[in-house]
């Protein structure tokens, strides 16, 4: 059990959550599964997955950033301070975080995790350069706290976010947002053989690798399992056909 | 407070250090959830649904969330018997509770075949997945009437040197004979049930949500009609009955083993709640000694 | 923005203001709810299930809630067929939704006889509930199988003037060969599904909820089995179809027309949010305007 | 959709809970089908009665007296002030409040109708005599404020209330309690040939008289529908055999 220290909407539909005692705090790109109902109450069933959006260490917290879509995120968005939220995790595989210049691409609500993984890159590797690309159907959110962490951001409303990127550069590339986007990015790079991370998003049961309600196929045939093997895999593996 | 007494459990000649089993497919072959809870506590496991060659599984969208229940559509995912065999028995042996494999087919051979590999392996208990559809019956499931459902027990207990736990589909005809059937096809046990089959659809895309059209749905939503169902078929059959469905605490357990079931199993639920069995278990014991019983079994089909 | 041209619906030639229909035993006559919606909106209104000579229904507890539906034992207590033929037929007429008896029975002569009684009024529609256990053939309901749910619809086919809309029963062994053997048997349309026989235990009181052990399941838990069966017997049948099972919102109503349903009917989600009936109609008529349908049964059948 | 104004806990398991925005307040003996949940959620799916326990017009209030007996009423406990709530009513007969002195009888959380009872018959008769007699478990609860109604209050901790009222009166009683309380205060009042009010409880599912689920016996062998036709009635209706 976690409690809840701040539930703020942000944006239409959009939220940032705080919450205090987790076990562990976790790496950039992992997830949290997040029950927003009592254990004796069944519906909606299921957790949560959600991505860690920023953590602070010394307080103790985990920061999400989410979207209210359905059933689950709603009651989630009604949650209030010092309620109490059952949460699995950290979960998932995470970044590689390198000690090179990088290139984040973030899309909508895709955007969450990259904020941690600037913020860890730039405590890190502080002489390494950071550029964010965000894209967004309608309008910006939190853009001051992301430039506040990166050197670089550049803006995209309304647009493709990967037309604005040049992917033949030597910066490792980090992308996060809907599939097409990733795809679309995926297939940019490969033009330039270069290869990318991208964090995949899919429906999940369990969050933790046993149900196989995530797997997702990768470019050998396979099939890997978004929430145990990912969610962070190379754009090779999983959108190279 | 020792579980040992209260919670025994003596499963067709198997014994359970308590009667909480993880349902196949909701808990891998043990290890993913090693991190999580602690796994060793757990009366048994039966693994993730085996078929002979392994399956990739389904296309599309697996799982759509249903008041108080999900519908899945895996498509038996999974790595393989001989992989089983190999790789996993191993791990799962290490967990601590009792191994059980789950098979599944869709040709009688690859049943047969299965289960002779299976007998390398010490398992505990081979759970036989009748629910999957039988191909030389027009894709009818082996499970929906006596007949079919009989033929392949037979045939496999012939051929495994495993208790056999036959679990039973709930879209049968009439689960009630099919259990009597595979109690004289030589069962050593009952596991009832598996999913409802059930639909969904996606009204803005205008089609099924998912491209077999028709899954499979569990969870709590359901629990009222397993119970029903476990309560007929123990009533009916003299083998042991190990019920499951949208079991979620230990008052649901209880329910079951009142209805007649000797043990149960937990699937769903361990997705949202991932403490759910321990949290049975625990529960379980207290209820003992609450109500002065020497072990569970002492309500076992009281209703 | 009016109701009549996207909504108006011909079900098996009533023609109804729209496809949503209060189900048997969840409405009354029709006035209980008067008070709290405005119920002159609704397409039609399917009456508390008739018997011939009426019932004081069983005794004991009579509801029990579960995850997302509810076990239901009224045992059909009813005023009977001459009571609402005399007294609550022209109150659910005055309401202003079409007139939908529902008839049960417990042997045939039963149903004849109340069938020819409601001869007397001019109802739009008459629902024969072949749910109830029937007497002569040990208990086994009516609609268990296609022999004796052919010959009830045939035989109150030959005594009734009214439209006849057969009401299924999902415990069916086989409900699709039910559906197919009642259209042939003369049977206007077809409604389901009825309610699941589910059960529940009082753990503490160490005994079954209902007197009966066995209860009705309904509510939205069930939603997607009754989708399924709603699919599959559109599919099978050519007389219209009318959808129930847990519909809580005009989504899922869209979801049961897509399926193959004509109209849908309404019940638990009325006991816990009255205008559940009122918002469907509602979003019904939104959806239409949204996706530029000139009527509701375009998207009939397209799944 | 109603506000909550107040839910607060006053003893173990036992809340207060005051909403405004009911369209009509209801009288004495009515009660509210108050669903904890949003409508598009279905776990607990039914609504529960409650009964008033008091009314405020001026500020357009109603307050409900209850216990947490399950998961619906562990929700409704757990719900803040602002947040909404689903109600249906003012529901049921009601108390008919005689000119006339009177008795109340109260046990457990079935004191809580006669609060607003024992208000409403000193508002329309001021010099009638209101005794009350409360009957609890373990400890009282509300004594002050049954007090500061009543001209003579009668506690009975742990014992039967039924046995210290003088049922041989020309006062009219009014009972709420546990069923087994009810009988033996109409058993009592039978013995010398008085009929009493006593309002019943029942699982219900509607509230409005649909559903039958709460159709109680009456003692000229008809049912009756406690939400409906009651929850009032006279004892000699439906317990008398």
């Amino acid at each position: 059990m976690a409690l809840i220290i701040k539930n703020n909407k942000i944006s239409d539909n959009i939220f940032l959550m705080t919450i205090s005692g987790c076990k562990q705090y976790g790496k950039p790109g992992q997830f949290f599964m997040l029950r927003p109902i009592k254990g004796n109450i069944s519906d909606p069933i299921l957790a949560r997955p959600i991505s860690i959006f920023d953590v602070d260490k010394e307080k103790g917290n985990v920061t999400f950033l989410y979207q209210v879509v359905g059933k689950g995120t709603e009651i989630l968005s009604s949650l209030k301070v010092d309620d109490e939220i059952s949460v699995i995790g950290p979960l998932g595989n995470g970044f590689e975080i390198e000690d090179n210049d990088i290139t984040l691409i973030g899309g909508g609500i895709g955007i969450a995790p990259l904020f941690y993984l600037a913020k860890e890159h730039r405590k890190m590797f502080p002489n390494r350069h950071r550029t964010i690309h965000l894209g967004f159907r309608d309008k910006a959110i939190l853009e001051d706290e992301y430039k506040s962490i990166c050197d670089n951001l550049v803006l995209n409303i309304g647009g493709y976010v990967t037309d604005d990127v040049d992917f033949d550069t030597n910066n490792t590339i980090y992308v996060c947002g809907p599939t097409p986007m990733m795809k679309a990015a995926s297939t940019h790079a490969k033009k330039v053989n270069k290869d990318i991370y991208v964090s995949l998003e899919n429906k999940m049961a369990c969050g933790v690798g046993a149900c196989l309600v995530c797997s997702c196929k990768t470019s050998d045939g396979t099939k890997k399992r978004v929430c145990k093997d990912g969610p962070v895999f190379h754009a090779s593996e999983v959108f190279y056909e | 407070m020792s579980n040992i007494n209260h919670l025994e459990t003596d499963l067709m000649g198997i014994m359970l250090k308590n009667p909480v089993i993880a349902a196949s497919g909701t808990f891998g072959f043990g290890s993913d959830y090693a991190n999580i809870i602690d796994v060793s506590r757990l009366g048994g496991i039966s693994g993730k649904g085996l078929t002979l060659n392994g399956s990739k599984g389904n296309d599309g969208q697996r799982v759509y969330e249903t008041p108080s229940g999900i519908l899945n559509s895996i498509g038996l995912e999974n790595p393989g018997v001989r992989h089983f065999v190999e790789h996993e028995y191993e791990v799962m042996r290490r967990t601590g509770a009792a191994v059980i494999a789950n098979l599944g087919g869709h040709i009688e051979n690859d049943y047969l075949e299965g289960a002779k590999l299976l007998n390398k392996v010490d398992l505990d208990i081979l759970e036989l997945n009748i629910s999957c559809p039988n191909v030389k019956n027009g894709g009818m499931s082996f499970g929906m009437i006596p007949e079919t459902a009989a033929e392949i027990t037979r045939k496999v207990k012939e051929v495994s040197r495993h208790k056999l736990l036959v679990k039973l589909s709930p879209n049968a005809y009439d689960i009630v004979s099919v259990a009597k059937a595979c109690e004289d096809a030589g069962a050593d046990g009952i596991s009832l049930v598996n999913t409802f089959l059930g639909m969904a659809i996606d009204i803005d895309k205008k089609k099924a949500v998912f491209n077999n059209v028709y899954a499979g749905l569990s969870g709590p939503a359901i629990m009222p009609i397993a119970l029903r169902m476990v309560h007929q078929v123990s009533k009916a059959v003299s083998i042991p009955v190990v019920g499951l469905g949208g079991i979620s605490n230990y008052r649901d357990a209880i329910a079951f083993i009142m209805a007649g079931a000797t043990a149960v199993q937990v699937g769903t639920m361990t997705f949202a709640v991932p403490e759910t069995m321990i949290n049975i278990i625990d529960g379980l014991e207290k209820y003992c000694i609450d109500n002065g019983l020497e072990n569970i079994s002492q309500i076992r089909g009281i209703i």
